[in-house]
Formats: structure tokens, C-alpha cells, sequence
């Protein structure tokens, strides 16, 4: 039955994080994205409410939350600051690709570092140089030995990887359309196998270290294939519909945090003898950029309550990936001519939403790619 | 708990409605566009069916008949944007060609004496297919409602009404009409009377019915009221509703924006989303089955986005409409519902007729016509500028808004 | 030298055409979009003038007037009428085609009657059922035989056929690419293997009567074909770049049509107590509404200037037509907007504009031929 | 005559500073981005062969000088904009950075005296790269000019300034400042006075240097007025200016808008066309030439639009300019090119980063410093929705237009 309500749990925890990030997270926003720093005291209080684990099973140390939860809470920590969404997020679409494709013998092994180390970090290493995210088009391949498989491939944009213990890694076992031959596998980062490139320097999401890696016959056991369980190409669909749905919540939430941002400021500050609401021309302006970022974050719920019923979200985390990147790059471009000049300078945080947001549409796929996924799984060519 | 699942008693409620509006309506649309009405003997023979089926037909006035022989759900705000999607489907001029009370329906439900509800919805049952028609709008006045001009005075028994409504959909066949007047401009919402005004009554004459680009088998009138003589009783509410501190007419008017704002909203979905899969056949037809085309790429990208936004804009009607339900205020939700769907339905219905190309011009393909119909959705009900102007309201609560 | 002062001679031009446009062709505009009859006294009127000649050199009764002079003249007409502007030009792109493509022999044969006849009359047949305009597919076959060729095939949207005594017919005399292989024959209207269809019934442009034709084993002689001159290839490409531009004049027309209207209304028409335009929201409105028409408008004259001086103006033309067709669409819907429910109505001008602006965007190519040209021209694929 | 042709002499100043943007400033700017300037030495060597050639660099008050052994052409507004864009091209900061008395120079050169045009334009000449500046924004005022509230007054023989500025492009390197003040914000824009300070000045202190999202290499500093005395002769057209019934202020600071808009407006374009043309290439390398990828005929479809729109943003810059020189009345096109151009630029800066994914966002791409650098040229001497304001005023003659 359609209903846009929390449940009460999802409520509560929403609480929970709404306090976590009005303590921890929010005065430490700006320094993360002036120092580059990741403060560990919030790396602990986060671990210690057990933020880091939500979604993984109670067995494991997790609370089994849903996507739905998952969502929330991304997005509200996004809001105050998504280098922290990022940076905090040590588990990831790495521990998820472990949970979705790898025996019950990988899960135990591979995340019950977790509830241990609350510094143990796994990344998650998808997008090649060539055609951004086109997962179509990964060149990185695994090739079968007598001993396991051997990785080469270059892979960029592996956030946390600086601190991650294990990476998942996507690569080609065989030819295919898409996604087909696709697999992924788990390389621990201290393999000799395995290099890490110096830390990118871009745009946005400060403080969210990412680099690139290089594989140059990186040797792993037959272990570290994740084998996808019951049917393989639909489970390495869902882990990237649900890595979608997360950036997406992370992206609605800077969204959102520009939009509070000019509602408040348009109600205090006054051009040619009136608040800056009350010229109509600007107060459409912003109305305008308010619908579609509502739209968006219907459209990812959408996408995340799918998931939470085991059906297939790929239209939906597209429609909600795309939708949002289209809003939340507009919304936070255009937030920036409500604050005028002041807008563009570092003394607000304004122009960090215009950096972070357009970062966070550029990662895990771009608009090309979701298009292009779209476009395969809603128009065939006959 | 979230969920976008239509519960089975509405997805079946919104097949049949589906089905009707594919097999009953859709074979007789472009030539009712021409002829500028459906036949009386199509409502005849369609009319009560469907009108027991659609949501909109009898709103919540029908809420306790609902749930009887049809099987039907209870209905629900929710309900009639979910199946309301079929209606601008199937035919956008059936949403207010459908026979009943039409948008009079909720105001007399909410609002009217139980002898005028017993009487005037019972006056529109049996006996073929019966209209009714809501009277608010103005020449001079459009989305202004506080600018009303018809003027009302009482003489005796009776109140006197003058002036002239335009825009009126069913105006001219309908049984009866709920007529905004005002018994004093100067006092603003609080001298407002709302009217059930019988047809025949001496001193209303129908007007032109106007001649439009789209939207043509809906009828629009105008109305003029030159000393109109009503019977005290067809005061909306009776008396002492306008004793409790008066606005009754102008809280008539908008209080039932937050329901039928987002199933204007959904109509124009459903309009929107005709116009999508007309496109999408064409483009199947022309770009991919009969040749390898370079160009398809670029067509599926915009096809891609089309779906995309459908289903934006269905989910902001299915919100708004959920809140009303669920008794949240929604009045910002509601808005945004009604400026989404009708500027998106104009977006796609001008895409699709603009790659179709020589063909989409060409009368007798569904997108000219739906090309021609739309516009209007981001007009009535408030237009796109009023919808804007609620939503920032709403959004800057802290500083009294001026209109301007 | 970069300029946008018309010259004098055009100065004059326009002043008679506003002067023909306001005493002949705004009274009728509405009374032709209402009966679909062309007033004959006005078809007289405009020959008389010899505005259906401009572009004829002297020797064949015209002024040979450049294209510049052309497109600002077919936009002062559409501006009051676009279905007068096309059924007033009775001589068109199958003239111009004539004198681009043909020799002189067969300019004086075909065009002479124009001089003596005022009803005479030619059409230009392009567009196809499939994929609407474009020209790199059309399938309309021209085979050689010994007497001459015949045609076989089928055009669509043919305006004033009904009137016109003879037809310019694109036909593909070989395979290729794009027009490569696409020649142009006259024929007869009265040729037996020709047949006319039904007249269309379009969205718009009522009066300015186009039909389909249906070309079945039409034999035509040796004549028929305009060889194309020096470059053939290139010269139908000029026809094709000047259709886009006087297409284009019509659209621009139009344009300024519904911006004059929305102008004077907004300046009268007092809502919540003040004048339309004083509302800020809807001022920016109209506002957003000015900047592309007046862009389109510019893009089209430097296309016309292109053509006159002989240079290829098929990306100019194509830009043109491109950002005239958006804009015009997009100002008669928002000009409805402006006019709120009245607008809608057909006792007004505006959806008319509305209605007119969508056909003539849709005519002679649409906007996907003219990003397939372009693309072409611009970006061919390595 | 109708004509789009840019003449030979234009066209070769044109190509030359395409030439040094390519070859000189073009390698450096990435790090100029990182570093936030460019290096003195940059400008010694660079600046003077640079600014003689740049259009904007004097702008009409060295138009005696000119025409002289650099054989350039005739200084005019259409010519500044058709080479201006060269500037967007090379580096948007450099628009700002060319020493020289930037926006301040027309200023002086049309009001100032003969004494002061003679002193400070002589200040600015040998012995390595030097600028002045121009002091109009407040804290506080933004686009509002009308709202200035940095005081002055006179004692004997010397005007006192108290007040901030901030946003002022090399006000911390200016040898002198053009800065606007009131002796009275009541008498709005009579009340206004402008005054040339010179560096060092005592009571003017150097506030902080922005640090700022992009335009990061052209310095914006604050100026603080502190009971800073300035000369008398230092009142920028002599007290006789202001005898004549005022607004001389006010005018110095509008009537170069004319002229500086549709030159705001090329340099977006050229910032633009930077965007474009590394696009263009990043999908020739990545969608074409490397394998066949059904997306090259959606991609080709957006760089069909963007060198599309670059060319209308371009006309709209011309035509204004054009105008200007004509000595036509170009107030509504000048600001329809500075709408157009900045809107235009940040579209076709974010589609380039959108399209170039992982690789756009990432710092040492050309794409990823324009699109935090356009920004801001949607702000700047007039926002946006200043421009809207001014259009509409244009487009509704008879109606008083309220700002509102």
C-alpha cells in the first residue's frame, strides 16, 4: 500500500543521526574541507553508535537495516557534510558487494573485522579512466589460474581506498554485453599486486580521499572471488542499484542542505528595501529549484523500497540517480545567484554544495551511464 | 512503512478504467475533438459506468455508496490519483465531460444542507447521463478569486444574482450550477455566497460556448445572470453557515484545491504519458524496426527522460494526495503536484509532436491533438504562477509574502 | 564589417511590405485561419507589388533581391499571417530550386509564366512518410529509361500542390549518403502518374493548403531534371539552406508576433491589482521569452548573409532553424500562459501562434533532420 | 549591409591574442588556479605586449593612441568583443588580471579631468605590469548601486572616506582606486561622489583577500575607509562636475554598462567555447575514434547545441556592441548579451564536466577549474535577474515598472 511514512524504527534512528550530526558532524564540516582531515573522534562516535554497520545482519554485529534506512541516514548526514557521508561509510558498497555475492564462509570472514577495528575499511574500485563508470566497457580482466586469478587493469576513483584494508574490485572473466562476465573480487590493498596511485585532487568531497589504482598481475586466490550466488548477473545488478540509490541520497541531501541554506538567507537579507523572498522574479527562482529536488528523493525512495522487496530497482535507481544529479548540480549552481557575490567565496558553505554536489553526480556512473543503462533495459534495439 | 505498491483493489479498479478508456473512449477521441463534444447517446451508454467507477465522479460525497456491489475501495484522495492517471489516458476531456457533479460534487458534499445533498444529487441520477457545473471563474477575474464581481443581494425570499461566469466546463447542460457572487466586493472573502443555480432558471442565460484550440469536446460556457432570482434555500450551507464568521464561499473555493490539485496534476500525468508511448511506438517504428538509424541513441536518451519524469511527477501526486488522507497539510505539496504535471505534459507532448515531425502536425494523430489539449492544465485550477506563489508561502513562512 | 543595419533599398522594401501587411494582411489573418479560403484581391494585391518575384532575376520580371531582403520580407508577413506568407509565395523553393539547379534554358521555360500569370503557381516536394524530413533516407526512386525518367514514390506535406502547376520533386537517381544521389525534377501537376491526395489537416497554418502526392511510374522527359549546374551536390544544398532560412523568417515571425501581444496585454490587463508586467515572477517571464527569439533571429541573418555571398551556409541555417524552432515554440505556449484561460481560446490570436509556430517547426525538416545535418557537417564520425 | 564578416585588421589582433592565450597563458593556468595568481614576473614580461593588444585594456580613452606601430584597428566596443572572447578562451581571470587601469580606466577617461587623466593613466605607465582598480561593491549592496552607503564629507580641502568595499579586483595591488561614496544616502544617487585613492593612502587599509571557489587567480580583496583623506582634486571630474545638477556618481557608474555588458557577455561565450572545444575532443578520443559506441549520435547532439548557442550568445554580444558604437540606444541588448552569455557558459561548463564524469571533477582539467570560474559572471556587474529587471523595463515602456 502506497504510503510515504517512516516506520517508527526508521524514525528513531533518524533522530538518533539528526543528534550525531548536529554534535559531531556539522562543526566539523568546514575544517574537513579546508584541512582535508578526517577528525577520528567522529570516526569513533560514529562506530561506536554503530552507524558504520547498519545495514549488515545482527550475526555480524549489524542492526540489518533496509535500504529505505540506509537512505535516510546517508542523507542526512550528506546534508551537513558528504566528504563525512563518504568518508565515514568504512564498510561501503564494498562490505554490500560482500553481502550480496559472496558465500555465507566470505561474509564471516571478510566482514567480522568490522566489529572489532572500527578503523578496518573496505573500498570499492569500479570505474575505469576510458568511458568514466561505463560498467559496459571495464577492461580490467581476471584471468583463471591453477593458483586463482590474476587481475591487470587500471581502475580511478576508489574512495577510502587510502585507508581501506580490502578493496572489492570489478573485472571481466569473459566477454558480454554489460554487465555479463563481470565479477568481483576481493584483493586485500597490502597485495604486491596491487599499487595505489596518490590521491586525486578534485572538485569537490574534500577530505574523502580517493586515488586511482593500478593492477599489474595481481595474483589472488580463488577465495577472493565473490561468485555471485544464485544468479550472479541480477546480484551484481542490485549491489550497483543499491551503490546508486546511497550516492543519490547523499546528492538529495547537499540539495537539500542548499535549499535550507537560501531559505533562510533570502528571508533575512534585503535588496532594494525588501527581503530578497519578497521579489517575486527570485521567489520563483527558488520555488523552481525546490520541486525537483522533491521529485528526486521520491524517486530514490522509490528505488530503495524496491530493493528492500528484492525486485529489480535498475529503472528506478537510474530514474532517481539521474533525476538528482540534474537537481542538485542546477540547485547548488543556482543557490550561489541567490547568495550573490558572497556565494562564491569560502566563507559559506554554499560554494562547497556547488563543488560537492557536482563531484557526487560524477561518481559511480554518470548521467552517460545511467542513460545508457536505461536505455538497454527499457529500449531494447529489436 | 515507505512503499510505492498499489494495493490489488485499486490496481484492479485502475485496469478496468484502463480498459474502458483504450476500448470505449480512445476509438471516438479525434472525432469528438473535431465535432467539439461526445454524442449525448455516448454518455448515455458510457456515462453511468464509468462515472460509478472514477474516483472523480462523485468524490467523497460518495464515500458510503463506495464500497458496495462494485467491490470498489474506499475511496480516498490517493485512490482517485492513482486511477485518476487513466482518465487524461484515455481521453484528458473526459476528466470534466464525465457525467455527475462533476467539481460542484465535493463542494455540495462538503458543504451544502442535507436537503440541498439529497436534492441535487439526486437530481442526477437515473434517466441517462446528468451534469452539473461549478461557476467561479470570471472575465476579468482568471486565477484572482478574491476579485469577484457577479454580485448577490437578498429581496425577500429569494437572492438576486448578477453578473457573468466564463469558462464554465458542462455549463450549458448542466442540471444544475454553484455560483460564486459576492454581496458586497469591498468586504472581500467575507461577502462571499456560493448559489445552486437550477438550469432555466429565468434570468441566466447560457452564453457563447467557446470555440478553443484544445480540449474541444469538453464543453466551456459562459453564464450571465441578469437579475437571476434564486430561492433563499439555494444558499450553499443555508444562512447560519454565514453566521459563524463568514469566508464560508471563499473557503468553498479552496479548500478542495488540496485534493484536486494533484489529480489535476495526475490527469496531466496521464496525458503526458499517452503522448510517451504514442512516441516511443513511432520512434520503434521509424528509427529502430526498419533500419540501423545513428540517430537512435539520441531519440532513447530522450525517452529515457520522459519515463524519468512521468514517474517524478506521478510520485508528487501520489504524496500530496497521501497527506490529504493522512491529514497532513499538503497545500505546498498539492501546489507542486499541479505545476509539475502540466508543464512536464507540455514539455512531452511538444517533444513528440516536434520528432515525429511532418506527421505530428497532422490531425488524426493522437499527439496534435493532445498538443492542443494540454496547455490548458497549466492554466486552470491556478495557474502555473499562482502554484509558485503558494509554494513560496509556504516556503518562506517567516516573511509575510506579498503576491507581487 | 561586421553590421546590422539593413541597406537602404531593404529599408524601403520592408516599409512597403508593413504597409501591405497592415492594410491587406492583418485584417484577413484571422478570417483565413477561420474559413481557409485565400482572398483572392489579396493574392492580386501581392503580385501586383511583385513581392511574389523578389527573388527572380530582372530578366524574368523579378528584382533580384537577395536572400537577407527575402527573409526579412517572409517575416514581416508571418508575423501577421505565417498561412498567408506561405500562400502567398506562390513561386517558393521549387523557383529558387529552378534558378539554383537548372539551366537557363529551362529557368526562362519554367519561370516566364510567372510574369503573365498571377495565379501561377509552383510546389516543392521533399519531405517523405518515413523519418518525416530527412533527406539521407528518402526513398522516392527517379529511373532512367530512354524517353526521360520515371518516379515512383510517395511525398508528403506538399504546400499549395492544390494551386500549383508545377511540383519540384526530390528523387534519389542513385544510392549514397545524405544527398549524394538525390536530384530534383519538375513535373506537371497534370501528369497522369502523379496524383494528389486529400488535402492535409494540420495543427496549424490553416489555409496554406499542403497535400500528399503519390507518384506512380510518372514519366517525365529529359528536361524535367535540373541538372544542378556546376556542382550539383552543392547547389542543392543551397536550395535546401535557403528553405531553412525563409522557413525560419516565417518561424522568427511568428515569434515576434506572440511577443508583441503578450507586450500590450501585460501592459492593460490588471491581476491582484496590478499590471500584468508588474508582477516581477511574470515580467522575467516574458523576458526569458524575448532573448532566444531575438538570438534566432540574429542566427538567421547570418545564415541569409551567408547565402549571399555565396559561402555554405548549411550549419548557419541549420543553427538558425534549430534555435528559431525551439524559441518559437516555446514563446506561443508560454505567450498562452501570459493570457491565462483567454489565451486558449479562438477569439484571440495567440493560439493561433501557438498552433502555427508548431507546424512551420515541423516543415521542411524538423529539428532531428537539422541536428543530423549538422552533426554531419560538424562531427563526422572518424 | 547585413554583414557577419570580421574585417582582416580585426581579425589579425584577433588571431594574436589567440595565439598568447594559447602559448603563454594557457600553460600556466591550471597552476595560477592552484597558486591563486599569477606570478609577478608573469605580467612583466607578458602584461604590457598584452594589454597594448587587448581591447578592453584601455578601452576608449586610448583610442588617440591606437592606431599607432602596432597597426591595430580603430578602438570600438564591436571590436572588443569580437577579440574579447579570446580572453574567455585563454583564462577567464585574465579578463580582470591585464594590468592596466581595467574597469576603472573608461571611467576616468570619460569623467575625469585632464589633470587626473594625465596623473594616473601616466602612474600606470613603465617600470613592469601595474593596475588600478574600481571600488563600487559594498558589503551588504551587491547589485543595489543605488544603496552605497561608504559616507564622504568634506574638511577644507580634503574629502574624509569611511567606509568598506569589498569584491574589488586588485584592490590590493592598485597604484590608485576608483572608489563610489555618498555625502548623504538620503539623497540617493545625487548624493554620490566618486574619488580616486591612491595605494597607501593613510587610513586605507587592505581588508582580507577572498578565497574563492574559482576565479581563483584574479585577486578580490576588501578596502577599509578609516577617516581616509583624500586631496580635494581627488574627486574624480572636479567639483564643477556636481554643480550641474548631480548624478554624476551615479552616471559614472551606469553608463559604462552599455560598453562592459556585452564584453562580460563575450568572455563567458569565450569561456564556453573553452569547454566546448575540450569537449568536443574528449569525445572524439573516448566516444569515436577508439570504438563504436551507440552514445556518439546523443553526444554529437549536445555539441550541436552548445556551438549552436555559443554562436547566438556571440551575435547577441555583437549586435549590442555594434549598437554601442552606432551610437544606438542598446541598454535592453546590452544586458540581453550579459543575461545570455554567463547563463549559457555555466550550462555548457556543467554539461562538459557531467559528460567527462570520473575525469571532469578531477583538478588538472581544464573543464573542472571553468566550471568553478563561470560562476561568478552570472554576479557580477549585474546579476541575472538585474538584467530581467532591466529588460523588462525596456519591454513594458508604458508601464512604470517597480523593481519588485
Amino acid at each position: 500500500m502506497i504510503s510515504f511514512k517512516p516506520t517508527e524504527e526508521e524514525q528513531q534512528l533518524i533522530e538518533t543521526v539528526e543528534r550525531f550530526v548536529r554534535d559531531e558532524i556539522q562543526p566539523n564540516a568546514d575544517p574537513l574541507d579546508k584541512t582535508l582531515i578526517v577528525d577520528s573522534s567522529v570516526v569513533k562516535k560514529h562506530s561506536d553508535l554503530g552507524l558504520h554497520l547498519l545495514s549488515f545482519p545482527e550475526q555480524l554485529g549489524g542492526f540489518g537495516l533496509n535500504i529505505v534506512a540506509k537512505l535516510m541516514v546517508e542523507k542526512t548526514i550528506a546534508k551537513a557534510s558528504a566528504a563525512y557521508a563518504v568518508a565515514l561509510d568504512s564498510a561501503g558498497l564494498g562490505a554490500q558487494a560482500i553481502l550480496n555475492l559472496g558465500t555465507l564462509e566470505q561474509q564471516s570472514e571478510l566482514l567480522t573485522p568490522f566489529q572489532s577495528d572500527p578503523n578496518y575499511s573496505l573500498a570499492f574500485a569500479m570505474t575505469e579512466a576510458n568511458l568514466a563508470s561505463h560498467t559496459g566497457y571495464l577492461q580490467t580482466t581476471a584471468t583463471k589460474t591453477s593458483k586463482g586469478y590474476v587481475l591487470n587493469g587500471e581502475k580511478m576513483t576508489v574512495y577510502n581506498i587510502g585507508r581501506a584494508n580490502q578493496v572489492v574490485i570489478l573485472a571481466r572473466t569473459s566477454e558480454g554485453q554489460g554487465l555479463e562476465g563481470v565479477q568481483a573480487f576481493v584483493v586485500d590493498t597490502q597485495n604486491p599486486g596491487l599499487k595505489i596511485g596518490s590521491a586525486d585532487d578534485r572538485s569537490g568531497l574534500f577530505g574523502s580521499q580517493s586515488a586511482p589504482i593500478q593492477l599489474s598481475d595481481c595474483e589472488v586466490s580463488e577465495f577472493s572471488l565473490l561468485q555471485g550466488g544464485d544468479d550472479p548477473l541480477k546480484n551484481l545488478t542490485t549491489v550497483l542499484n543499491i551503490g546508486r540509490v546511497i550516492n543519490t541520497a547523499r546528492i538529495t541531501g547537499v540539495a537539500d542542505a542548499a535549499i535550507d541554506s537560501i531559505t533562510e538567507y533570502a528571508q533575512q537579507r534585503e535588496t532594494f528595501g525588501k527581503k530578497i523572498c519578497q521579489h517575486q522574479g527570485l521567489a520563483f527562482f527558488m520555488v523552481d529549484m525546490l520541486v525537483p529536488v522533491e521529485a528526486a528523493h521520491c524517486l530514490n525512495l522509490k528505488a530503495a523500497s524496491q530493493l528492500d522487496k528484492n525486485q529489480d530497482a535498475t529503472v528506478a535507481s537510474c530514474n532517481a540517480a539521474i533525476h538528482a544529479n540534474e537537481a542538485a548540480v542546477q540547485t547548488t549552481i543556482d543557490a550561489i545567484q541567490v547568495f550573490g557575490g558572497a556565494g562564491f567565496m569560502k566563507d559559506l558553505p554554499v560554494e562547497r554544495y556547488m563543488r560537492d554536489a557536482r563531484t557526487l553526480a560524477n561518481t559511480l556512473g554518470t548521467i552517460e551511464e545511467h542513460q545508457e543503462v536505461l536505455g538497454t533495459a527499457l529500449y531494447p534495439a529489436a | 512503512m515507505i512503499d510505492f505498491e498499489i494495493p490489488d483493489n485499486i490496481a484492479n479498479l485502475r485496469n478496468a478504467l484502463h480498459w474502458m478508456m483504450k476500448e470505449k473512449v480512445r476509438p471516438h477521441c479525434i472525432q469528438a475533438d473535431i465535432d467539439a463534444k461526445y454524442p449525448q447517446s455516448f454518455y448515455d451508454d458510457f456515462g453511468p459506468m464509468a462515472a460509478a467507477m472514477s474516483p472523480g465522479g462523485g468524490g467523497k460525497g460518495k464515500k458510503k455508496d463506495s464500497g458496495g456491489s462494485m467491490g470498489m475501495p474506499e475511496a480516498s484522495a490517493l485512490m482517485a490519483v492513482v486511477v485518476g492517471e487513466e482518465l487524461g489516458w484515455g481521453d484528458p476531456t473526459m476528466a470534466l465531460n464525465m457525467p455527475g457533479p462533476g467539481t460542484g460534487g465535493p463542494a455540495l458534499a462538503a458543504r451544502g444542507t442535507e436537503e440541498q445533498k439529497e436534492k441535487y444529487f439526486g437530481m442526477l441520477k437515473g434517466g441517462g447521463a446528468k451534469w452539473a457545473a461549478y461557476g467561479l471563474t470570471e472575465p476579468g477575474a482568471g486565477s484572482d478569486v478574491a476579485h469577484i464581481r457577479t454580485t448577490c443581494h437578498k429581496e425577500g425570499d429569494e437572492w438576486v444574482l448578477n453578473g457573468t461566469k466564463c469558462f464554465i466546463s458542462n455549463g450549458a447542460k448542466a442540471e444544475w450550477t454553484l455560483v460564486f457572487a459576492t454581496i458586497d466586493a469591498k468586504l472581500g472573502h467575507a461577502g462571499q455566497r456560493v448559489f445552486i443555480v437550477e438550469k432555466g432558471t429565468p434570468g441566466l442565460t447560457i452564453g457563447k460556448i467557446e470555440n478553443k484550440m484544445g480540449f474541444r469536446a469538453s464543453e466551456t460556457a459562459e453564464m450571465v445572470f441578469d437579475n437571476c432570482r434564486i430561492p433563499a434555500e439555494n444558499l450553499l450551507g443555508g444562512e447560519d453557515a454565514h453566521q459563524k464568521g463568514g469566508k464560508e464561499g471563499f473557503k468553498t473555493a479552496m479548500e478542495f484545491f488540496d485534493t484536486s490539485r494533484p489529480m489535476v496534476g495526475i490527469l496531466a500525468i496521464g496525458i503526458a504519458r499517452a503522448a510517451y508511448e504514442e512516441l516511443d511506438q513511432w520512434v520503434k517504428d521509424n528509427y529502430w524496426l526498419d533500419r540501423p538509424i545513428p540517430r537512435y541513441a539520441a531519440l532513447r536518451d530522450r525517452l529515457n527522460d520522459m519515463q524519468r519524469k512521468l514517474d517524478a511527477g506521478r510520485l508528487l501526486c501520489w504524496k500530496a494526495a497521501w497527506m490529504a488522507d493522512n491529514k497532513i497539510s499538503n497545500t505546498k505539496e498539492a501546489s507542486m503536484a499541479k505545476m509539475y504535471g502540466p508543464g512536464l505534459a507540455m514539455e512531452i507532448c511538444s517533444e513528440a509532436v516536434r520528432i515525429m515531425g511532418a506527421h505530428g502536425t497532422l490531425k488524426g494523430h493522437l499527439v496534435e491533438k493532445l498538443y492542443r489539449d494540454i496547455k490548458v492544465f497549466d492554466i486552470f485550477e491556478g495557474t502555473h504562477q499562482i502554484q509558485q506563489t503558494i509554494i513560496a508561502k509556504h516556503m518562506f513562512t517567516d516573511v509575510a509574502m506579498k503576491t507581487a
